[in-house]
């Protein structure tokens, strides 16, 4: 920045502010309830105290107790009611408080969120967000450290989404608000104090599209495939990979239902090698889905089969060894290894 | 609210019961609870004709289902015989700005709604999951999964409020429908919390048939359901739901309190599935023949017809013609189920996400192309 | 049978009776209730009426209400409350009357019955058996035509198997009631009626390992993998196939958590070639984690990928097109075509 | 249950609550409720020394806990400050048949159940999640899934039922814990239904300590709590929670009515959370500090102190006595958390299934391989 641009005032805003990934989302929810008087925020606890990770800071205070609601403690009653809130036009946004406590709510996601609009032959649409920050590597107790998202992709009638940077945060929950199909977002909970530069006067209009899958990091020997908290992991894994004269991309999914496969076919074809990583039990995982598709679409391309690097099929564990659990740069890099040893 | 002396009709339960008709067609004038209310209703002739003629309709509507299901014609049918006093007088005593949200067995409650009764056959016949909009007839899609209506019944219900459609006399209110079972679950008792700390405008009817498939009562609860209330700080009130008198007037005066900003209450409709719990059950394994005998003699039908015939509000010439105009009405309806096409296959693939999805579009494409392969061999 | 053995007692009975694999878990239910009077049954219309699909019939009358429990109609309560029932030293057998309705228990499935046995370092055992009629082709309504086994699989804590025949489904009863382990039990609803042999007086001790998969048919030109209502389907793909001269081997994976990967994997290899039928929506069901799984073990051995023919992501359809979403004979055959075109 | 004038006690909310000692150590001798139940305690001198040294105790080691949080011992806390009597007084009720299901606040009972106090340390360390047999102590893990428990321990009662352990003033019972929060589950409610309809010999004991995490009361119900039982046909009580006498008569009458027969009831315990809902918490941002300062002088061990000395059944040596005690305790807890081993990484594999698993095996095979090759290389 010159010191005249400092100085005068921004005509264009540059890249705008440095904040955290949780304070992102904090104006993106901000953004939404400005922008449309129908969107309204529910959750426990999610009024004076602003969500116990404040993602919800001061919405109650400057929109009111109808458009930010503090609920009874009961998941299903969060997505039954915001069910019939939606029917009635409004545009709810759903707080989980916790990965390990949406499954009272599962049933209303599977059997009512996932499948109204077919059942009424399209006549009632959802516009339904529901938030759930996921994912361990914050010392927690059980439950508070789970990984669920391929429970809700398996679920036709469901679109799922997740996020790694402020930036993305930013607009993929202005996007996911703004759109008719019921949205599972899954927020990185463990990134929510990790900052990133965001525009935040960037237009909905022309923001990157919700549900493509963008490459965080080009590079030509092995491609990467993660989201949310482990995009992360797996940019340091490229640059330590780099040290070694290993040229990895790095693909960021964002939407893992519907997976945006072009992106990633494209980037395997031309390294012809692939390794998933996610914190979730590896059985059933999306890597297993991302394993699957890319072995029938890129066969004769494959050095070596797509490679997982996930949790193992194991209950999420004790704090004091999470570490030991979730996938870090050195499991990620020992699996690129074993895909070039192959 | 406890059901008090004065509710206690013909034939009520222990603990009593709203009538205003009873089973011999003796019209009570007016009943006052112990907590005072006063229900009774102030219909012109004309009205209690039409009163008559919806349950006979929807009765004849019903057995061309049962009809149609033996025959084939039907996936399964859920049959509302019995329970036609109990959904038509709640349904007919919704204004025309209030939201329903049925069960499965809602067929007469969604004939008040003005909705072609075709509609609920797609369902039924397999050839779609229903098809009239709910926008349109604030009658909400048919919901399977016990229970679940009851929440977004309740959202429906907040959301009123926060529109400020509340506090007037042209207000707006919902009323939920389910069954005895239904009230074991989770999700009533949710719905029960939210719309007392919400003061929510909204009616839970509750048509007590006595069966769970093939659970009687006793397997949910041990005191009468509409207590349940009591313990949720809103009124609870039970009326006999053979009668669509009482039907109309408790129904008229809850929603009306609720548009009034009064908040919840839950109806317990006492009544009887006089079939199986659909085409598929077999009621003789739970439950002897002397009982579906006894209800008998409570007939919601019967009743209205005894007590038109003592008021000469009408004569046989008029009983004859709403047969005959509802026989007709049901031979229309066998003809267009009949005539009701199979889907194009291909239409599965349709309303899967308001805004669509390459993979569903992808695997519509790669199912065309597969079953191009098969054109003219016979497949 | 010859004429004397039907007239004398017989010493040691061959093959038993010919019963439908419904009544064969009824058997089997008898047995496990005859042999253990800690084992219960609980469930929705389990007792006068013996279920929906009468797989209890005559159960409460022979053994009292207290040992098959009608319950309140609540999927949550039932589950739940068999948790403590089980810490209570009992042995549950929980019926879920549809695949669809199973998901207001999903909590207690997932998150009590999967991970109590680990929350307490091994001190309380959860011997609970959660029996789910799945599947479709029957003709029914919305909800009941579900196939949610990769809900279940990718949740460690729990195993999940299903049964294709009359013999599996006696015994595999009684094993999974017999087990300590939690066990989502799947039965194949539209193969209730399907008759086969059945030996009613086969010894628990003897009998085929409870997570071992089978080879039901033997081949080798493909291997067909398939579960539950789609043996029958693979078979009937094998036995057309062999007209066309290709020999198709079938396995009858029968535990879904854990996977008997080596039975498949010895096949693949052999054969080079995997085909994975289910009614389930495709992506994430088992045929990823089963592409997955064997392209990373099988990899130099595979001539194609592993192809999947599955019910399309869409929720489960109108009765009046699910054959159309079902897989079926042709599309078996379709894709191992399409193996040994790539 | 109605709670009538009689059970009014000293700072009772409205309607009442049963209190036999009052903030300032008055004994009340006992309370007659409106239908008909006398609740009073007979103690020895010795017993309510007793009681009084349970209350500093898990106060104290409560604590040590907050301490060791704050120094980075404990990833987190969930403190019981406040709600010492209605844990004591209710853990001590319960006979050693009786079993326990507890959430994650339940120290004070744990504590009266025999467990080592350490046993909690480790979920709340994260060095596993809770360690004891449920089975040895017939108290169960720790849930922290709200409501959960209460399924759990309705089932449990009915296996007691089933096991002919009722119907004599020496069978069994069982006590569910829980919050206020808890109340609005559907879960809960759900046990609710069960244990009306199978009368199981269960107590549920709700601790109100009018917060769930941050929202108050008025979010999860719009009428008093005890008064939810009614719409399942059992008694529903309130008490005052900061009494451990009240919470001691109550809850044992309770149990032993489940023991003999009389089915499920519901005990409100009345209580304040003092502290934050856990360490994680800050109450600042949802509650005034004059609240917490009106409720410091309804402290629940204040009020045991100034009546055993009113009544000099306690001298200054024996209150010195027992801080110093507890003083001990809470330091020998301090040094054995600190000692507290790690686990070894790989006993993660351990206790997913009670038969193993192959996959588990092979994946706990193949992590002790990929350690093995960071042997010696610093990792
Ligand atoms: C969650 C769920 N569990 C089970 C079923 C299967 N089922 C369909 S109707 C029914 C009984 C419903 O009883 P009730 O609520 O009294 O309504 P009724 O059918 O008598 O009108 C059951 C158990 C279901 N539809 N949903
Ligand atoms: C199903 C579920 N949802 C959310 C949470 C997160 N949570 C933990 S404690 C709590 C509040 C509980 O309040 P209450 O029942 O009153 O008990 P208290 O903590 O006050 O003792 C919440 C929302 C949870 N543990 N489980
Ligand atoms: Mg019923
Ligand atoms: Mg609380």
């Amino acid at each position: 920045m010159t010191e005249s641009s400092r100085g005068g005032k921004p005509q264009s805003k540059t890249m705008g502010e440095t904040i955290t990934l949780g304070k992102a989302l904090n104006h993106g929810l901000r953004r939404a309830l400005e922008d449309d008087p129908k969107v309204i925020i529910m959750g426990e606890d999610v009024g004076k105290l602003g969500g116990v990770f404040r993602i919800t800071d001061g919405l109650q205070k400057d929109f009111g107790d109808d458009r930010v609601i503090d609920t009874p403690l009961a998941e299903s009653g969060i997505v039954g009611t915001a069910v019939g809130l939606a029917i009635r036009g409004y545009r709810p946004v759903c707080e989980i408080q916790f990965d390990g406590f949406v499954f009272p709510a599962y049933n209303q996601i599977v059997a009512q969120v996932a499948k109204m609009f077919y059942r009424s032959l399209g006549n009632v649409r959802l516009p339904i967000v529901i938030r759930i920050p996921f994912g361990g590597g914050i010392g927690a107790v059980e439950h508070h450290s789970e990984s669920p998202e391929a429970l809700f992709a398996h679920v036709p009638g469901l679109k799922v989404v997740t996020c790694s940077s402020s930036a993305d945060a930013y607009m993929m929950i202005r996007q996911a608000v703004a759109s008719d199909d019921p949205i599972v977002f899954f927020e990185p909970k463990r990134r929510y104090w990790e900052k990133g530069e965001v525009d935040l006067d960037a237009d909905l209009g022309q923001a990157f599209p919700l549900h493509q899958a963008r490459v965080a990091r080009e590079g030509t020997d092995a491609t990467v495939l993660a989201y949310g908290p482990m995009v992360r992991t797996a940019l340091d894994a490229a640059i330590a990979a780099a040290e070694d004269g290993r040229n990895l991309e790095v693909i960021d999914l964002r939407s893992l239902s519907p997976l945006d496969m072009e992106t990633v076919y494209r980037s395997v074809r031309r390294t012809g090698r692939a390794v998933v990583v996610h914190e979730a039990p590896g059985n059933l995982g999306l890597g297993a889905e991302l394993a699957a598709r890319i072995t029938e679409e890129c066969f004769y391309s494959l050095e070596a089969p797509v490679l997982r690097v996930t949790g193992y099929d194991i209950p999420y564990p004790a704090a004091r060894v999470e570490e030991d659990f979730l996938p870090d740069l050195d499991r990620v890099l020992d699996a690129v290894d074993r895909s070039f040893g192959w | 609210m406890a059901n008090g002396e004065r509710e206690v009709g013909a034939d009520a339960p222990a603990g009593g019961f709203v009538q205003l008709l009873t089973p011999d067609g003796e019209r009570v004038d007016s009943v006052t609870t112990t907590d005072g209310m006063t229900y009774s209703v102030d219909f012109t002739d004309e009205e209690y004709r039409e009163l008559y003629r919806d349950l006979v309709t929807v009765r004849r509507l019903d057995a061309e289902a049962t009809a149609l299901q033996r025959q084939g014609e039907l996936g399964i049918w859920a049959s509302l015989l019995g329970q036609e006093a109990a959904q038509v007088g709640s349904g007919r005593a919704l204004r025309k700005q209030d939201m329903a949200f049925p069960t499965y067995r809602e067929h007469g409650v969604l004939y008040t709604r003005g909705i072609d009764p075709i509609m609920p056959f797609g369902l039924f016949r397999g050839v779609d999951q229903g098809g009239w909009d709910p926008h349109e007839f604030k009658f909400n899609t048919y919901t399977i999964v016990i229970g679940s209506q009851t929440l977004h019944a309740t959202g429906y219900a907040m959301g009123i409020t926060m529109d400020g459609k509340t506090g007037t006399p042209d207000g707006e209110a919902v009323i939920a429908y389910f069954g005895d079972g239904a009230t074991s679950q989770g999700d009533v008792n949710e719905a029960f919390v939210w719309s007392g700390v919400f003061n929510s405008p909204i009616v839970f009817f509750c048509q007590n048939n006595q069966y769970a498939i093939s659970e009687p009562l006793e397997r949910q609860t041990r005191i009468p359901l509409y207590r349940r209330a009591a313990g949720y700080g809103f009124p609870g009130i039970r009326i006999d739901g053979n009668d669509v008198l009482a039907s109309y007037a408790v129904t008229r005066a809850a929603l009306d309190q609720a548009r009034n900003g009064q908040g919840p209450s839950l109806i317990e409709a006492y009544t009887y599935r006089m079939g199986a719990h659909t085409s598929s059950d077999d009621p003789t394994r739970y439950r002897i023949a002397s009982e579906v005998e006894s209800w008998k003699a409570k007939d919601p039908i019967a009743r209205v017809r005894a007590f038109l015939t003592k008021q000469q509000v009408a004569d046989e010439t008029f009983f004859a013609e709403v047969d005959d105009t509802a026989k007709k009405l049901a031979l229309d309806l066998r003809e267009r189920v009949l005539a009701m096409p199979d889907p194009e296959p291909v239409t599965m693939f349709d309303n899967v996400y308001p805004h669509g999805s390459p993979e569903i579009d992808a695997q519509r494409a790669s199912f065309e192309r597969y079953h191009a392969t098969f054109e003219g061999s016979g497949h």
